[in-house]
């Protein structure tokens, strides 16, 4: 029953390219102030194709295990797409995400212009992502994640400014660098694997590897760096903050939360399905893996400390949040696997209720520095709120769904054989949390508790309406439960850490 | 008896192509008609000759008793005659609405039809003596195309490009001399080298081949030699594109083919001083080509540096002597062909239809000439290497070539490669980023007068770009073709 | 004995009274004699060519009634037989190519004096080409300098006075050289029949007796010819001397009389001396050097004028330059690559000059470049002319100069000292790069359409009926560039079996 | 010690060696064109005076017959003569040619010295 896998990759797409098209002959046609004039028909489009495919994707993530080959690219070289845990997991969360800021960006965009072309890519891209985490086996992946690059591109440079082109060609570029040493890495993995196939616990060939372990660990390195662009790892992590911030909001929080996991997922693919996670165990690779992570976790916190502009502050804040899941990968046990998938999702949420919260500040009253938003509490109390939900889970105190995560990291960082790097590793991750709290909370203090009197604050407008208010909720309030009773997921993950390892 | 259709193929555009200056046309469209039937009915005869493939050679005469012209059709040659057959008669189309603003086109079209039966006559050459003679009447042939517009600067591109051609025919010949004397002139797969003969002065032979190699490479435009290739940028765009993105340059990278695959054969040389000395060099000019490219502003100049890295793909390909790395190398040379005849057909739109010629100047084209910039910008994404477009399948096929062969050079290659993809990713993309995003508030009043152009250019665009999707979604076939043709058929 | 075998004495007879006799009769009747006479002597040289090919082997032929070791001696080969057909043809065309020039550059009562001149030269020419006896090359020799003398100076400016008188004493003293060389010889062998002289010469390399005095002489003929035929450093003479003298004089100094000496002393080493003591002489070595110093610098100078005419002579000095490299490589092949490109060079640069003098004349008779420009499209026959003209010097496949250069390298190629090897190679290639660099330099100024000011520089078109003498050259020469680039096998053979006959 | 009396042996050939190197150098290295034909004279006749060395045998006389022709032994080799006397003919006949050359040019630029000449011409071209 493949094509409950191919519907939600596929549809998206074309209705995405539908839209583009049609936008850009009415740019073709039409004069400046006509296009001014949004059209009705967008809105239900839009909607009707993002729940259908996510439909489609929840059916085929769900209903046991698929598999379904396009066609072969190359000589044993296929297309194909594959079901298993990490994509259904994966999926749902892509999904949930990307249906809720749908909603949210319509009464957003009304006012950023250029709908019909956001809302084109947006399409696309979600069925991109859907093709990234369907797929089967590495040349696929490298292929949706060039895929990815390109077309989330355009969200980055929506509104046109110098700046966000600028942030947009630095994106494009760091991506393809990291996708190019991927490359590498896939090249020398073609002849050392037995398949390029996603198979749990890896492929590689003993036989051939004999000798050759130093270009093999060479290109794991590679491909571990050139993934960790997307995820925002060290050293390649400078186009993360530049090009997060100028994206309008809902691209900004669909980037910083779902986006950034495409790395991740390429670096699960390779690390646990291709290569095998024994061949790394302990060589030098694992260590500067580690350190990396380690490094970008302190390193984003501390930078996102210092940021006054809250969309950037957010955005360093996802620096170092990632790297919590790559610090979780690299360690190498269950119980760090499956603390990173569980900090995957949570993040996803955490991290896209954040963006959103800032972008609502932007649109009711155009305030994005932080030392702005003093007494916002008093005239928009629901969105503060969600925020400080939010901002709880990342920092991780119980119950918050944060928490459990950075539990499990901290216990696989326990029970690894890593010697100082478990300790310092631990020691890092308190140290961030503290900064998380440090950067995010003193918005809600200064927001709730001002000596200001409310008729002196210069905010124009109170709480935004319904349709961005509620998927903000719904994300705040899953951000919460998930840590409240958190065992289901919990099970789901340590399975998957069970298989592949 | 079907070895004389070799001759007719390659004396039919020469002797058609003489004449065009003297007969008289009553108007373009007659010139149009008679040089378009003459290039299809070659590419016919091409096509024909290469589904029933003769299989005896046809020697014309000779100079001396070691110097004989001969013909002989092999699967290299194939390949090559089949691509300037597909190419030539798009670019003829192409050149007709193009040529329309430049002056005394007879003159250029009789050279530019003399060129496809010389290229072909390189395609078809069955031994090395053939070969170089028909490279060097390509040189002489394509002279007076690029300094057709006869500007001052166009003059002193052409002098430079006689030049570089001259001197590396010469050591070509040099090499060739050893040919002669070491062995047989003509093509065997796997060499013709009499090494009982050459005795004790290996290292004489191996100097040879490396002067063999620049010298043809010259064509390439392998560093030290690629100067020349973008100065030749001036000549009207067909010549730039046809000739110096696919026809006069790739004979070169073919004649690197033949004389290390053919001629000095690879068991020979592999593992020798001279190929990881003729490797570095060319992995050198895989990068300083694109790093070049980044820093031009001028668009055409820009994708002529292109050209230089991606021919020395090509030439890394040859250079790795295994048949996995032929295989690269051909799959480069024709895909390649592709993406970088589309690029240069879209640069020279623009410069048709508004003149304009520097990166900077192309804000907001997108809008405006939507067919051309899309096809800019997806064989753009091809030549960096996107999955599902044929720019990757070479690139696949030459790492993979090149981690079979495992030496060090070889994954420095690699890396080449990859940093030269990342290089065209920063040439490319910022203008097509231009063209379709060119910024807040940008009015399009200012390039009210762009627009795309007619049917004659926008055809060969599309089609080139379906080719481009073609083979890199279904290039098995093909793929086994090159092995086959690797594997010495 | 056939009556053939007479001809080439009467050859000579025949070039040397037409001299005196031109003297007397007006200018017209000596232009019709010596054209006469010239394609007579081809026609003879051609049947005895023919004979000689068939007989197979050379003849001796006996002057006056002395018998050997006294008497004068002519000796026919094929090798001489050829070349005295190709000379007669390149100075017929030369002559029928420079009328023109003549008939505006030299007064008319001094027509009749030019070809005087002329036959004497191409008197010595044969002479030197077919003499058996040394003290005759000799006498030869000095007629050929001051004919050739009179060639240059015979048009009258500042410019070829001085140039004959530079031509002049540069040429004396490498006669004066010859001539004490030849004394020695004399000294040594008691003989001037050069297979007389060659027989003791052989006993004294087998005995090792005077070693010393026999590199003397035979350092000081070939510094002598050497002098006399402009290789490289002992050049000075020659680009005034071919640069301003009248069109047909340049191309018959540059295309056969320097040629002439080097025949000459290609014959010394074969007849005289013997090559294998030549080549127990590191003499090679020294010619091999100076010869590639001389393709190089030849080149260079080229490039660097600006006057088209002196460019072209440079670049003969760079082809004397390749000849001697030839011989320099001592072997067989290598004197059979010097004898081809004497052949080849003379096609090409004779044809170059006419071509040069018709360029210039649809130019406004200016010789700088900057008014060439666009020449090739007011006199499209020496446009084309030119262009063939220096392709085949740069080397191109089918013309002439692609053999002689392929049996360089050859020569090169065989050579068993693999420095020496590499040395040639290398040195071909920049030499090829450096002529491509001012005859392409020229070409494509002469294909550069003219810019507007080009009024008063008083060009004309010239069409090819406008010039039919200078045109029929051309085209001959264009003819025999293609023939000797096409089929060269039997030339080859030929010279190859005339230098068997030689040894 | 051996070479030298070899030397004063054939003090003769020594002369005209000597003489011919003097005519060389004044021929190549004189500014002055009549001195430069003097060079050529003298190298030339150093030239015919080492011949009729070659030719003349102490103690015999010219071959020419007066009373009966005597045996071998009695006449000089008459062939080095018979060259001095062409050799003199070629070079009376160059040495003409150059003195009517030097003619000219003194009429064109009333100087004998060659430099002088050279130079002035090249101005002329200007």
């Amino acid at each position: 029953m493949g094509i409950w896998i191919l519907l939600p990759i596929i549809l998206p797409i074309v209705t995405g390219m539908y839209l583009l098209i049609s936008s850009f002959l009415k740019h073709l046609k039409s004069t400046e102030s006509e296009l001014k004039t949004a059209d009705g028909s967008l809105k239900p489009v839009v909607l009707l194709t993002l729940i259908v495919s996510v439909a489609a994707a929840f059916y085929a993530s769900w209903t046991g295990d698929k598999s379904i080959t396009l066609f072969y690219l190359m000589k044993d070289i296929p297309i194909c797409f594959k079901v298993d845990a990490v994509a259904a997991l994966f999926v749902t969360v892509v999904s949930i995400v990307w249906l809720l800021v749908g909603f949210y960006a319509f009464p957003y965009m009304s006012h950023e212009g250029e709908e019909k072309r956001y809302f084109g890519f947006y399409l696309v891209v979600y069925g991109v992502l859907m093709g990234l985490n369907f797929s089967g086996n590495l040349v696929t992946l490298y292929l949706f994640y060039e895929l990815m690059t390109v077309t989330s591109m355009p969200m980055v440079l929506h509104n046109g400014s110098r700046e966000a082109i600028m942030a947009a060609l630095k994106y494009l570029f760091y991506s393809m660098c990291g996708a190019y040493m991927a490359l590498f890495g896939i090249f020398v993995l073609n002849k050392y694997c037995d398949t390029l196939a996603f198979v749990a616990g890896g492929s590689l060939n003993t036989v051939l590897a004999q000798g050759n372990e130093t270009i093999i660990l060479i290109a794991v390195m590679a491909m571990l760096i050139g993934f960790g662009v997307k995820a925002g790892m060290l050293p390649l992590h400078a186009w993360l903050p530049a090009a997060h911030p100028v994206a309008p909001a809902p691209a900004s929080a669909v980037l910083s939360s779902i986006i950034v996991k495409g790395g991740v997922l390429a670096i699960v693919r390779v690390v646990y399905y291709v290569v095998g996670a024994d061949v790394i165990r302990g060589t030098w690779v694992q260590y500067a893996w580690l350190i990396l992570s380690l490094l970008t976790v302190f390193m984003g916190s501390m930078l996102a400390y210092r940021e006054p502009v809250f969309k950037k502050r957010l955005a360093y804040s996802t620096v170092s949040q990632v790297s919590y899941i790559l610090f979780g990968l690299a360690v190498l046990t269950p119980a760090g696997i499956t603390g990173a998938l569980l900090h995957v999702v949570f993040h996803a949420f955490i991290k896209c209720t954040l963006f959103l919260t800032a972008g609502i500040f932007i649109f009711q009253c155009g305030k994005s520095r932080v030392d702005e938003l003093e007494g916002i509490g008093k005239c928009m109390p629901k969105t503060l709120w969600c925020y400080t939900f939010a901002a709880l889970a990342l920092i991780g105190i119980p119950p918050a769904s944060g928490f459990i995560s950075k539990w499990y990291l901290a216990q696989g960082a326990f029970d690894s054989q890593i010697g100082i790097l478990g300790w310092g590793g631990i020691v890092v991750l308190l140290l961030s949390a503290l900064l998380t709290a440090g950067y995010l909370l003193p918005i809600t203090m200064k927001g709730f508790f001002t000596e200001k009197k409310t008729e002196e604050l210069e905010f124009e407008k109170g709480e935004p309406p319904m349709a961005m208010l509620m998927p903000l909720m719904i994300l705040a309030f899953l951000a919460m439960i998930l840590g409240v009773l958190p065992s289901g997921m919990i099970d789901y993950a340590a399975q998957i850490a069970a298989t592949i390892l | 008896m079907n070895a004389i259709i070799m001759l007719v193929v390659v004396l039919l555009p020469i002797l058609a192509g003489i004449p065009i200056p003297v007969l008289p046309f009553k108007n373009r469209k007659q010139l149009m008609c008679y040089v378009e039937g003459v290039t299809i009915l070659t590419s016919v005869l091409v096509l024909v000759m290469l589904l029933n493939r003769p299989t005896d050679s046809l020697v014309l005469f000779q100079f001396t008793e070691e110097m004989i012209l001969e013909f002989h059709l092999d699967g290299l040659g194939m390949v090559f005659a089949g691509m300037v057959a597909v190419l030539w008669p798009l670019a003829i189309l192409y050149s007709f609405e193009y040529m329309k603003h430049e002056k005394h086109e007879e003159v250029f079209f009789m050279f530019y039809t003399i060129t496809y039966g010389i290229t072909l006559g390189v395609a078809l050459s069955g031994d090395i003596v053939t070969m170089y003679v028909f490279f060097e009447m390509l040189s002489l042939v394509t002279l007076p195309l690029i300094m057709h517009t006869l500007t001052r600067e166009a003059i002193h591109a052409s002098r430079t490009y006689f030049y570089y051609m001259i001197g590396g025919a010469a050591c070509a010949f040099m090499g060739m001399i050893f040919v002669l004397n070491y062995g047989g002139s003509a093509f065997v797969m796997g060499g013709t080298l009499d090494l009982a003969k050459a005795g004790e002065n290996v290292n004489l032979l191996l100097v040879g081949y490396v002067m063999c190699f620049c010298g043809f490479g010259v064509k390439t435009a392998m560093w030290p030699c690629s100067s020349w290739l973008p100065k030749a940028g001036v000549a009207p765009t067909p010549v730039t594109a046809l000739l110096h993105a696919v026809a006069v340059v790739k004979t070169g990278a073919f004649a690197t083919m033949r004389v290390t695959y053919y001629t000095f054969g690879t068991e020979f040389l592999k593992g020798t001083w001279a190929q990881e000395f003729l490797m570095i060099l060319i992995i050198f000019t895989i990068v300083y080509g694109c790093s070049r490219g980044v820093k031009e502003t001028h668009l055409k100049r820009r994708l002529a540096w292109s050209t230089v890295s991606n021919l020395s793909y090509i030439l890394f390909g040859v250079i790795l002597m295994t048949p996995a790395g032929l295989v690269g190398a051909l799959s480069h040379m024709i895909f390649h062909a592709a993406m970088k005849i589309c690029l240069f057909f879209c640069a020279g739109a623009v410069i048709y239809k508004t003149g304009r010629n520097y990166v900077y100047e192309l804000d907001g084209f997108g809008r405006k000439m939507p067919c051309v910039f899309t096809c800019f910008t997806l064989s753009g994404l091809a030549l960096m290497g996107l999955p599902g477009m044929c720019g990757f399948i070479s690139k696949w096929n030459l790492a993979q070539a090149a981690v079979e062969s495992g030496t060090v050079l070889s994954y420095v290659g690699i890396v080449a490669l990859l940093i030269s993809a990342l290089l065209t990713a920063l040439y490319i993309m910022p203008v097509s980023v231009r063209a379709f995003f060119p910024g807040k508030g940008f009015d399009y009043e200012k390039i009210s007068d762009v627009e795309d152009p007619n049917w004659m250019i926008c055809v060969p665009l599309v089609l080139l770009v379906i080719v481009i999707f073609y083979f890199g979604l279904h290039s098995q076939p093909i793929i086994d073709a090159f092995a086959a043709v690797a594997s010495g058929m | 004995m056939a009556f053939v075998q007479n001809l080439p004495f009467i050859c000579i007879l025949l070039s040397l009274f037409t001299g005196p006799l031109s003297s007397i009769l007006s200018g017209k009747m000596t232009k019709k004699l010596n054209l006469v006479m010239i394609t007579a002597v081809g026609i003879m040289s051609a049947m005895v060519l023919a004979f000689t090919v068939k007989s197979g082997e050379a003849y001796t032929y006996m002057m006056g009634h002395f018998p050997a070791p006294w008497g004068n001696e002519i000796r026919v080969g094929v090798l001489e037989a050829l070349l005295a057909t190709v000379f007669s043809v390149i100075m017929l065309l030369c002559i029928v190519g420079g009328s023109k020039e003549r008939e505006e550059e030299l007064e008319s009562t001094k027509q009749n004096l030019y070809y005087i001149m002329a036959n004497l030269l191409f008197c010595s020419l044969l002479a030197l080409i077919y003499t058996n006896d040394i003290f005759t090359a000799y006498v030869f020799v000095e007629i050929n300098t001051i004919s050739a003398c009179g060639l240059i100076m015979i048009r009258q400016n500042g410019r070829t006075i001085e140039a004959s008188m530079r031509y002049m004493i540069m040429s004396l003293l490498g006669s004066g050289l010859l001539l004490l060389g030849i004394c020695f010889l004399y000294d040594l062998t008691g003989h001037l029949l050069m297979s007389n002289i060659k027989e003791q010469v052989q006993i004294l390399a087998a005995t090792g007796e005077y070693q010393i005095p026999l590199l003397v002489c035979i350092t000081l003929m070939t510094v002598g010819l050497a002098i006399k035929s402009a290789l490289y450093p002992f050049h000075t003479w020659l680009p005034d001397a071919y640069g301003y003298s009248t069109m047909s004089s340049s191309a018959i100094l540059s295309s056969l009389v320097s040629k002439g000496y080097i025949i000459l002393l290609i014959k010394i080493y074969y007849r005289v001396i013997g090559i294998d003591v030549i080549r127990a002489s590191k003499i090679t070595n020294v010619l091999f050097v100076f010869g590639l110093v001389g393709m190089v610098m030849g080149s260079v100078n080229a490039i660097k004028e600006n006057n088209i005419r002196r460019m072209i002579a440079y670049s003969s000095v760079a082809q004397i330059g390749y000849i001697y490299m030839g011989l320099g490589l001592g072997s067989e092949i290598g004197v059979i690559a010097s004898v081809f490109h004497i052949l080849s060079h003379a096609a090409s640069k004779a044809l170059l000059f006419v071509a040069a003098s018709g360029i210039t004349r649809a130019s406004g008779k200016n010789k700088d470049f900057a008014s060439l420009t666009g020449a090739g499209f007011r006199n499209r026959l020496a446009g084309i002319a030119f262009t063939i003209g220096s392709l085949s010097m740069v080397g191109f496949p089918t013309f002439a100069g692609f053999i002689s250069k392929f049996w360089f390298a050859q020569a090169a190629f065989e050579n068993a000292n693999h420095t020496k090897t590499m040395l040639a190679l290398i040195v071909l290639i920049i030499s090829t790069v450096l002529n491509a660099l001012y005859f392409m330099k020229t070409v494509i100024r002469i294909y550069t359409p003219a810019p507007a000011l080009a009024k008063e520089k008083n060009y004309q078109n010239i069409t090819v009926r406008g010039q039919a003498p200078k045109s029929f050259a051309m085209i001959c020469f264009v003819a025999m560039n293609f023939m000797l680039g096409m089929c060269s096998d039997p030339i080859m053979k030929l010279i190859q079996s005339g230098l068997e006959m030689f040894g | 010690m051996m070479n030298l009396t070899n030397l004063l042996a054939n003090y003769g050939e020594a002369a005209a060696m000597i003489l011919f190197g003097i005519g060389f150098t004044n021929l190549l290295l004189q500014n002055n064109l009549i001195k430069k034909i003097i060079g050529l004279n003298i190298m030339d006749t150093a030239v015919y005076l080492f011949l009729a060395l070659k030719g003349y045998i102490a103690g015999r006389q010219a071959p020419i017959v007066v009373d009966g022709v005597q045996s071998v032994e009695a006449y000089i080799n008459p062939i080095p003569s018979g060259l001095v006397l062409t050799g003199i003919v070629v070079s009376v006949s160059v040495s003409a040619l150059m003195l009517s050359l030097t003619i000219r040019l003194y009429r064109r630029y009333h100087t004998l010295n060659f430099d002088e000449i050279t130079t002035m011409i090249k101005k002329e071209e200007k």
